[in-house]
């Protein structure tokens, strides 16, 4: 008898790549962005079967709650979603693409299987545990994250630069 | 002690250096010329004395003849001009009785000529440069024959050949004349070609390339013993190959068969150029290299018999052609080339000596009978054609008497010089070593028969026949390559210059240089007249030495006994030294009848036209195919320029040019070139534009990879 | 941890009432309470605030329907709900409806960690007295769960915007939807401040942290009293930027301008009628409430009473909770009622320009605040070199560190060692002992924190072999040892011994510091 | 409990279906969206096989991974402004000045 877990796993699972698909198959942007933020969220449910806590409300709040957000205004702004505007022109290169990943997914499967059983840990995912980890001076992850921020600095001032009409 | 062989070579180059500064020394033309012709000849006969002193004191004296002494005073013999690796080349000069004997032969006779020839060509204008190149031409025999190694004799060699290439074209106003020198110098390049590849494969077997080294490494000591420069014994193959090359450059220099077509049109330069360098010296140069090798060719019989049986042949062919010549230089010319055959045949048979002997003498009365014909050709002011000669004997009786002791004397009349060298090679021939002596020795009289009937032929086509000249009728063949000025200048010293006496107003229209003919001379008509005596003095020494060289050497054979140290017996090969078929007076006897025969003979057939002076009639001339060939010099030229200059044109221009170099060479670079074009072209086609085509080049490396490492990680972990 | 006097005045309530495990139930009670309250206040909110601004503007209210127009929100609701469907032609159907549902969603979702009341168990067992938290989800990352829903809230505004295909739709949803992301950011950063107090982000740990005396010899009657609440302990800043957020957050009174009547006609709802414009209304006011609950439990002490006194004591946290939720929503009332609108870029300036230099700076404040006065004794975990022995960690492979000292060849899987039993087995290099599976603490059993070492006072601060080593040896320091607080578990657990500076010696002091940690919270500070 | 290589599947499947996305639309906007979802399903697998081997590396990379996302986004949509200002049209076969 299936456990809770997965059945919650698989639900998680057929919603995530139902708006998977929706994203790549619907012509309107704004429906394959709201569809995009439908998976975001089984995505951060996901995070939270595998005990990562923190990183779940991140993925909502960075994800689907800026980016997404971004997304649409673009579309909204630019006024995008002209349906049909854009129609295909040569037929070859979805097919390509179709064998392409058909071929990936099959060099993947080799990679899904995993040696060793899983090992258990507590407190995986908790926000102490990411603090403590983030903001330990030894670990190799205090300097990852000053530069991040200088990353993300650098994105702003670029967006500005690119967007802004008059500079 | 020091020697003084360096004086012999040094002087003469000290004249070409005098004579070709003269410009600069000697403002007006006339002293210029003057003082060209007192040091020209000065020094060639100072180094004459210089190389009897040397025989006298250093050579006679020094251990079996032989010592090596260095060009350059100061220096050692061994001092390398050129070092390059292993190879080394250095300046000695070689002393030995062969070289002496061609140093005496070059200075002695060459200072005779020098002296005839200040007469010969006073009224040229272009006589510091005449007498430049003559002087060169000396500097570069005496390096030839005295050189210690092969590499010197070939800088001799190749000096030698540009020299008469100079000398030839000397009027290269006249085409023809250029046309000559070109041919003469081109032809000397194919023998040198062989000499050179002689001169390589003598290097890589003996290691070095001097004659004679101390501690008997020399080329001819090892040679003497059979063994290379690494001890191993000398395989014969190499041996023949050796010879076979170097005879190709004595072939070349010495106008032998394939080889001679230059030697007639060489008759276009000035005859002191004539007499010294085809007749005396030059063509000689090939068989005292055959002579100087004489260890090498000993030891194979094959290269013997290849020198014996070209000799012999060229000796006929020559002799055949000259019957039929009306041109007196041609004549002496085809004379030369049948009495070098000669040379080569003793050489062939094994009796170097004799051949030396041979050369020796044939110096003397050729240089002799060269300087006569130029007397008469003075005299009859540049005329060269028999048929237009005759009677000359009264008008220039000291000329025709020198001219009778030279014919005699090569005729091999009995007491002449020729005849005691020539009848020794012709008792050598009869016993060659290889066999058939008794052909050789046939067709050796057969020559001789016929040398002597058309030397006879000239004699009485010159000077015994009725004139066939009017004195109005003669002008001169040259036009004066006098400027207007130097020509007002000359008649206004009247005779000063001229050892000449009484020339006439020159009376032709145009004076300028382009126009001269091939002749200098600058006055016309006159009648025939004797020669100055700066041009008859040399004569009267030569005509002596031409009967006194014969009697002197011949039957005491002091020649064989003086030259002996630097020949190799025949007992070092592997052939035996041959006798002749009968003992030598008979052989005496026998040339003696034949050439008294020639001479009867021709002095029969051309007393009785002693009016035309021809013996056969104009188209029988024509018509006979005999005649024809012969008169065409059995069509050699005609050949040699079918099969090199059409033939050889043709291939390369279809073959070498269109084909290899136009489609091969050009073909392959171009080729590639497009290639790279091409292909950069269709790589271009890549770059689509589209982010799209992009990303799918990218989804594919991405897959690519995962197939390679996974395909990796299966092997590795065994999966 | 000692029982304050207010949590024992709630009562104490049987583990088991017949077969029901009553602690179980809880978070469902809590889910019901929640949904009613919000669902069932909302009307009520509606005539509060309309009897409010009219008393305020010195008019009577609605009075016409029910007793002192109590039903007037219930009349409006049928009549919203009989209004005629209208629908623009050529609307993105799908869009135009899902966008009330999804204003609506985060709104009451909000509501789940909201930390209603702490009820007290006696276990039949020991009869030793645990506690529960009335919540619907006791999850450690409450707050941020909130946060995150808060931000979802946004879609439904744009999504409404752009679904009505009008113009003045779509720029009313863009500006909200701008107005909302910016003050979001403020009221990040103020929630940053008092989560740095309160050292963790589940709310009922917040509040329990406000239960505390105020300052060092207060009298014991101000423990968990109002001076004692963040709002005073945090410096009034955050509290005056939370509640600008908050109010910026739920397009309220100054800030409503994107659905102003004025401006855009009805902003992002102009093409809504009948019970989607109410859904719409509804999300708003759940918002309200939420954002207002969340106020509450941040700054003014949740479900504590103003001063821990019996009187007070007695009447249960819920109530406590939903009188101040209701004193904010006055609040609200009173701002719409007196403020005048904003304009947009001063709006936006305010946001951007005023609240948030001044929520970084406060931030920075309490940083040194928090760390210098507060704690002061773990001035070693201010983020210099925190002692990772006690935390029940996730087992961090040796290598790692290896790494970083001598980077010796990486032999993958090499910790897979036999961890059982004691936290000693650590692999030769490392000293990496493998994590104590869930065994560890003896107090396994609360389930919030399965598997956590037992933050169990008693834990002796000496079950190190080694002695307490002063200094930690830097490089040994480097083991973060999974040692996952079986250091702190009562077994006697002996400290690795061969390995120099054995993290025992840490443990015992970052234990003394946990217990003081510990004291103030009932149960086990790591989450 | 749920096997890890179920998430290792899930993530595959998402990740193709984005590099479909990338490799078959034409809105560069969509394209965004499917580079987001590759993202994620990467993002995805590190928590999964963080868990796995009970390590919490996984999470701390996916942390960084989300800020890069975002940088990226914001840059990649002000790039789109701007073409979409300059061109009037953002379907990406229509921008291919670097034809060759």
């Amino acid at each position: 008898m299936p456990t809770a877990s997965l059945v919650t796993f698989f639900i998680l699972a057929t919603i995530a790549v139902i708006s998977a698909i929706m994203v790549v198959a619907n012509v309107n942007p704004v429906r394959s962005a709201l569809s995009l933020v439908v998976t975001f969220l089984t995505v951060a449910a996901l995070y939270i079967t595998l005990e990562a806590q923190f990183i779940a409300a991140v993925q909502i709040i960075v994800y689907a709650g800026a980016i997404m957000v971004l997304f649409l205004f673009v579309i909204m702004l630019l006024n995008l979603s002209a349906p049909g505007a854009i129609k295909e022109k040569g037929k070859l290169q979805p097919r390509v693409a179709l064998a392409l990943s058909g071929v990936f997914i099959l060099v993947l499967s080799p990679l899904f299987t995993l040696p060793g059983d899983p090992r258990a840990a507590q407190n995986l995912g908790t926000v102490r545990t990411i603090g403590l980890f983030l903001y330990n001076p030894t670990l190799p992850w205090l300097f990852p994250f000053e530069v991040t921020s200088i990353l993300l600095l650098v994105a702003v001032i670029g967006a500005i630069v690119m967007a802004k009409r008059r500079i | 002690m020091p020697s003084y062989a360096w004086l012999i070579v040094w002087l003469p180059l000290l004249g070409f250096v005098h004579n070709a500064s003269a410009g600069y020394l000697y403002k007006s033309l006339a002293t210029r010329k003057k003082a060209v012709s007192y040091v020209a000849p000065g020094v060639v006969l100072l180094a004459f004395a210089a190389t009897l002193y040397v025989l006298t004191k250093e050579v006679l004296t020094s251990p079996d003849h032989r010592a090596i002494v260095s060009l350059i005073p100061g220096l050692s013999p061994e001092t390398p001009w050129m070092s390059v690796g292993g190879f080394k080349a250095s300046f000695g000069l070689l002393l030995d009785p062969l070289s002496m004997l061609m140093a005496m032969i070059v200075t002695g006779i060459g200072g005779l000529i020098h002296i005839y020839a200040t007469g010969y060509m006073a009224e040229d204008r272009e006589q510091p440069r005449f007498f430049t190149y003559f002087n060169l031409f000396i500097f570069m025999m005496l390096l030839l024959v005295l050189g210690s190694n092969f590499l010197l004799m070939f800088v001799g060699w190749e000096g030698v050949g540009s020299c008469s290439y100079l000398l030839i074209s000397f009027w290269y106003t006249d085409s023809n004349n250029a046309k000559a020198g070109n041919k003469a110098f081109i032809v000397n390049r194919v023998g040198d070609l062989g000499f050179a590849l002689g001169m390589m494969a003598i290097w890589s077997t003996f290691g070095t390339l001097s004659f004679f080294a101390d501690h008997g490494a020399g080329v001819m000591q090892l040679a003497a013993k059979h063994v290379d420069v690494l001890g191993h014994p000398l395989a014969p193959i190499m041996i023949t190959g050796i010879c076979v090359c170097l005879f190709i450059g004595a072939m070349g220099k010495s106008a032998q068969i394939p080889l001679w077509v230059w030697l007639p049109d060489a008759m276009a330069g000035p005859t002191p150029v004539s007499a010294l360098i085809h007749a005396a010296t030059m063509v000689t140069a090939g068989v005292v290299m055959v002579t100087r090798c004489s260890w090498l060719f000993v030891q194979s019989p094959q290269a013997l018999q290849l020198v014996g049986w070209i000799g012999i042949a060229t000796a006929f062919v020559g002799a055949t052609i000259g019957l039929v010549q009306n041109d007196i230089k041609r004549v002496l010319a085809f004379s030369t080339v049948s009495q070098l055959g000669y040379m080569f045949l003793a050489c062939g048979v094994g009796n170097f000596t004799a051949g030396m002997f041979h050369v020796l003498t044939h110096a003397c009365f050729k240089a002799l009978l060269f300087l006569g014909s130029g007397a008469v050709i003075h005299s009859m002011l540049g005329e060269q054609d028999m048929r237009k000669m005759g009677g000359l004997r009264k008008l220039i009786p000291r000329t025709w008497a020198v001219m009778f002791v030279g014919t005699y004397a090569i005729a091999g009349f009995p007491g002449g010089a020729g005849f005691f060298s020539k009848d020794e090679i012709l008792g050598a021939a009869s016993g060659s070593p290889w066999g058939n002596g008794l052909l050789l020795y046939i067709l050796g009289l057969l020559t001789a028969f016929m040398t002597a009937f058309y030397m006879n032929r000239l004699m009485h086509k010159t000077f015994y026949t009725d004139p066939r000249y009017t004195n109005g009728e003669l002008h001169a063949h040259h036009h004066s390559n006098f400027t207007p000025e130097e020509e007002a200048e000359l008649d206004g010293h009247g005779a000063a210059v001229a050892t000449h006496h009484g020339h006439g107003e020159a009376d032709h229209a145009d004076h300028g240089i382009d126009t001269a003919t091939d002749h200098g001379h600058g006055h016309a008509g006159g009648s025939v007249h004797e020669s100055p005596p700066s041009m008859m003095f040399p004569l009267y020494v030569l005509a002596i030495l031409s009967v006194v060289t014969g009697i002197v050497l011949g039957p005491t054979h002091i020649f064989e006994k003086f030259l002996e140290p630097s020949v190799a017996k025949m007992s070092l090969g592997p052939l035996s030294a041959g006798t002749p078929m009968f003992p030598e007076t008979i052989g005496w006897i026998i040339s003696a009848v034949v050439a008294i025969a020639g001479l009867a003979f021709a002095s029969v057939i051309y007393t009785k036209v002693r009016v035309t002076g021809e013996a056969l009639s104009e188209n029988y001339k024509t018509k006979n195919a005999i005649f024809r060939f012969l008169m065409e010099k059995w069509y050699f030229d005609k050949v040699y320029n079918y099969v090199f200059i059409t033939l050889g044109g043709k291939f390369a221009d279809k073959v070498l040019w269109r084909y290899v170099d136009v489609k091969l060479v050009d073909g392959t670079f171009n080729s590639l070139a497009e290639l790279v074009g091409s292909v950069s072209n269709s790589l271009r086609k890549l770059q689509t534009g589209y982010v799209r085509n992009y990303a799918l080049a990218i989804m594919f490396g991405v897959v690519a990879l995962l197939v390679g490492l996974l395909a990796q990680w299966n092997v590795l972990s065994g999966h | 941890m000692s029982q304050t006097v207010n949590d024992l005045m709630h009562g104490i309530l049987p583990e088991h009432l017949g077969p029901v495990q009553i602690p179980a139930l809880v978070p469902y009670v809590a889910l019901a309470g929640i949904i009613g309250f919000i669902l069932a206040i909302v009307p009520g909110l509606i005539w509060i605030e309309r009897v409010v601004i009219a008393l305020m503007q010195d008019r009577s209210g609605p009075n016409r329907v029910g007793p002192r127009g109590l039903l007037q929100t219930m009349a409006d609701g049928v009549k919203l709900f009989f209004k005629e469907e209208i629908m623009p032609r050529s609307v993105d159907v799908k869009i135009y409806y899902l966008a009330p549902i999804i204003a609506m969603i985060p709104a009451l979702a909000g509501g789940g960690t909201l930390p209603l009341q702490v009820l007290h168990f006696r276990s039949d067992a020991t009869g030793a007295i645990f506690t529960r938290p009335l919540m619907v989800g006791d999850v450690n990352i409450g707050l941020l769960y909130i946060l995150a829903l808060s931000s979802l809230q946004v879609y439904g505004v744009v999504l409404a915007g752009w679904a009505s295909n009008n113009k003045y739709s779509l720029l009313g949803g863009l500006r909200a939807s701008a107005q909302l992301i910016s003050y979001e950011l403020a009221m990040g950063l103020s929630i940053l401040c008092v989560v740095m107090l309160a050292g963790s982000l589940r709310l009922n740990e917040i509040v329990a942290k406000q239960n505390v005396l105020p300052f060092a010899g207060a009298p014991e009657i101000l423990r968990g009293s109002v001076f004692s609440w963040f709002w005073l302990q945090s410096g009034i800043i955050p509290f005056i930027i939370y509640t600008i957020a908050m109010i910026a957050e739920t397009n309220r009174a100054p800030f409503d301008l994107p659905e102003a009547e004025s401006e855009l006609i009805a902003g992002f709802h102009t093409e809504y009628s009948s019970m989607k414009f109410a859904m719409f209304f509804m999300g708003e006011y759940a918002s309200m409430l939420t954002v207002c609950g969340l106020n509450a439990a941040l700054f003014w002490g949740g479900s504590l009473p103003p001063f821990n006194i019996p009187v007070l004591a007695m009447i249960p946290g819920v109530v406590w909770f939903i009188i101040k939720v209701m004193a904010g929503i006055v609040f609200y009332v009173w701002l719409r009622a007196t403020l005048p609108r904003l304009r947009y870029d001063a709006l936006m300036n305010l946001g951007w320009k005023r609240l948030l230099p001044l929520g970084l700076v406060w931030m920075f404040v309490m940083a040194v605040w928090s760390g210098l006065v507060l704690h002061p004794d773990n001035k070693a975990s201010a983020a210099t070199s925190v002692q990772l022995e006690n935390v029940d960690l996730p087992f961090v492979p040796a290598n790692t560190y290896k790494e970083i000292e001598d980077p010796k060849p990486v032999v993958p899987n090499q910790k897979v060692l036999p961890s059982a039993g004691g936290t000693g087995g650590g692999p030769a290099g490392g000293g990496r002992p493998a994590p104590q599976p869930a065994t560890g603490g003896a107090g396994a059993s609360n389930p919030q924190a399965p598997g956590r070492g037992g933050a169990q006072p008693q834990a002796n601060p000496t079950t190190g072999g080694s002695p307490a080593t002063e200094g930690q040896s830097p490089s040994s320091f480097g083991s973060a040892s999974g040692a996952s607080g079986a250091g702190v578990a009562p077994m006697p657990v002996t400290a690795p011994s061969g390995i120099p500076g054995s993290p025992g010696g840490q443990r015992t002091r970052l234990n003394q510091q946990n217990q003081k940690t510990e004291s103030t919270g009932e149960n086990g500070s790591d989450h | 409990m749920v096997p890890t290589s179920y998430y290792l599947v899930l993530a595959g499947i998402l990740f193709t279906i984005g590099v479909l996305g990338v490799l078959v639309k034409r809105n560069p906007i969509v394209i965004f969206m499917c580079i987001e979802l590759m993202l994620n399903a990467a993002n995805l697998t590190f928590v999964a096989l963080g868990k796995h081997f009970g390590q919490v590396n996984g999470q701390m990379y996916v942390i960084f991974a989300l800020a890069v996302a975002a940088a990226e986004v914001s840059v990649g949509l002000g790039i789109i402004v701007a073409i979409f200002r300059s061109k009037e049209t953002i379907n990406i076969d229509e921008v291919n000045l670097m034809k060759f």
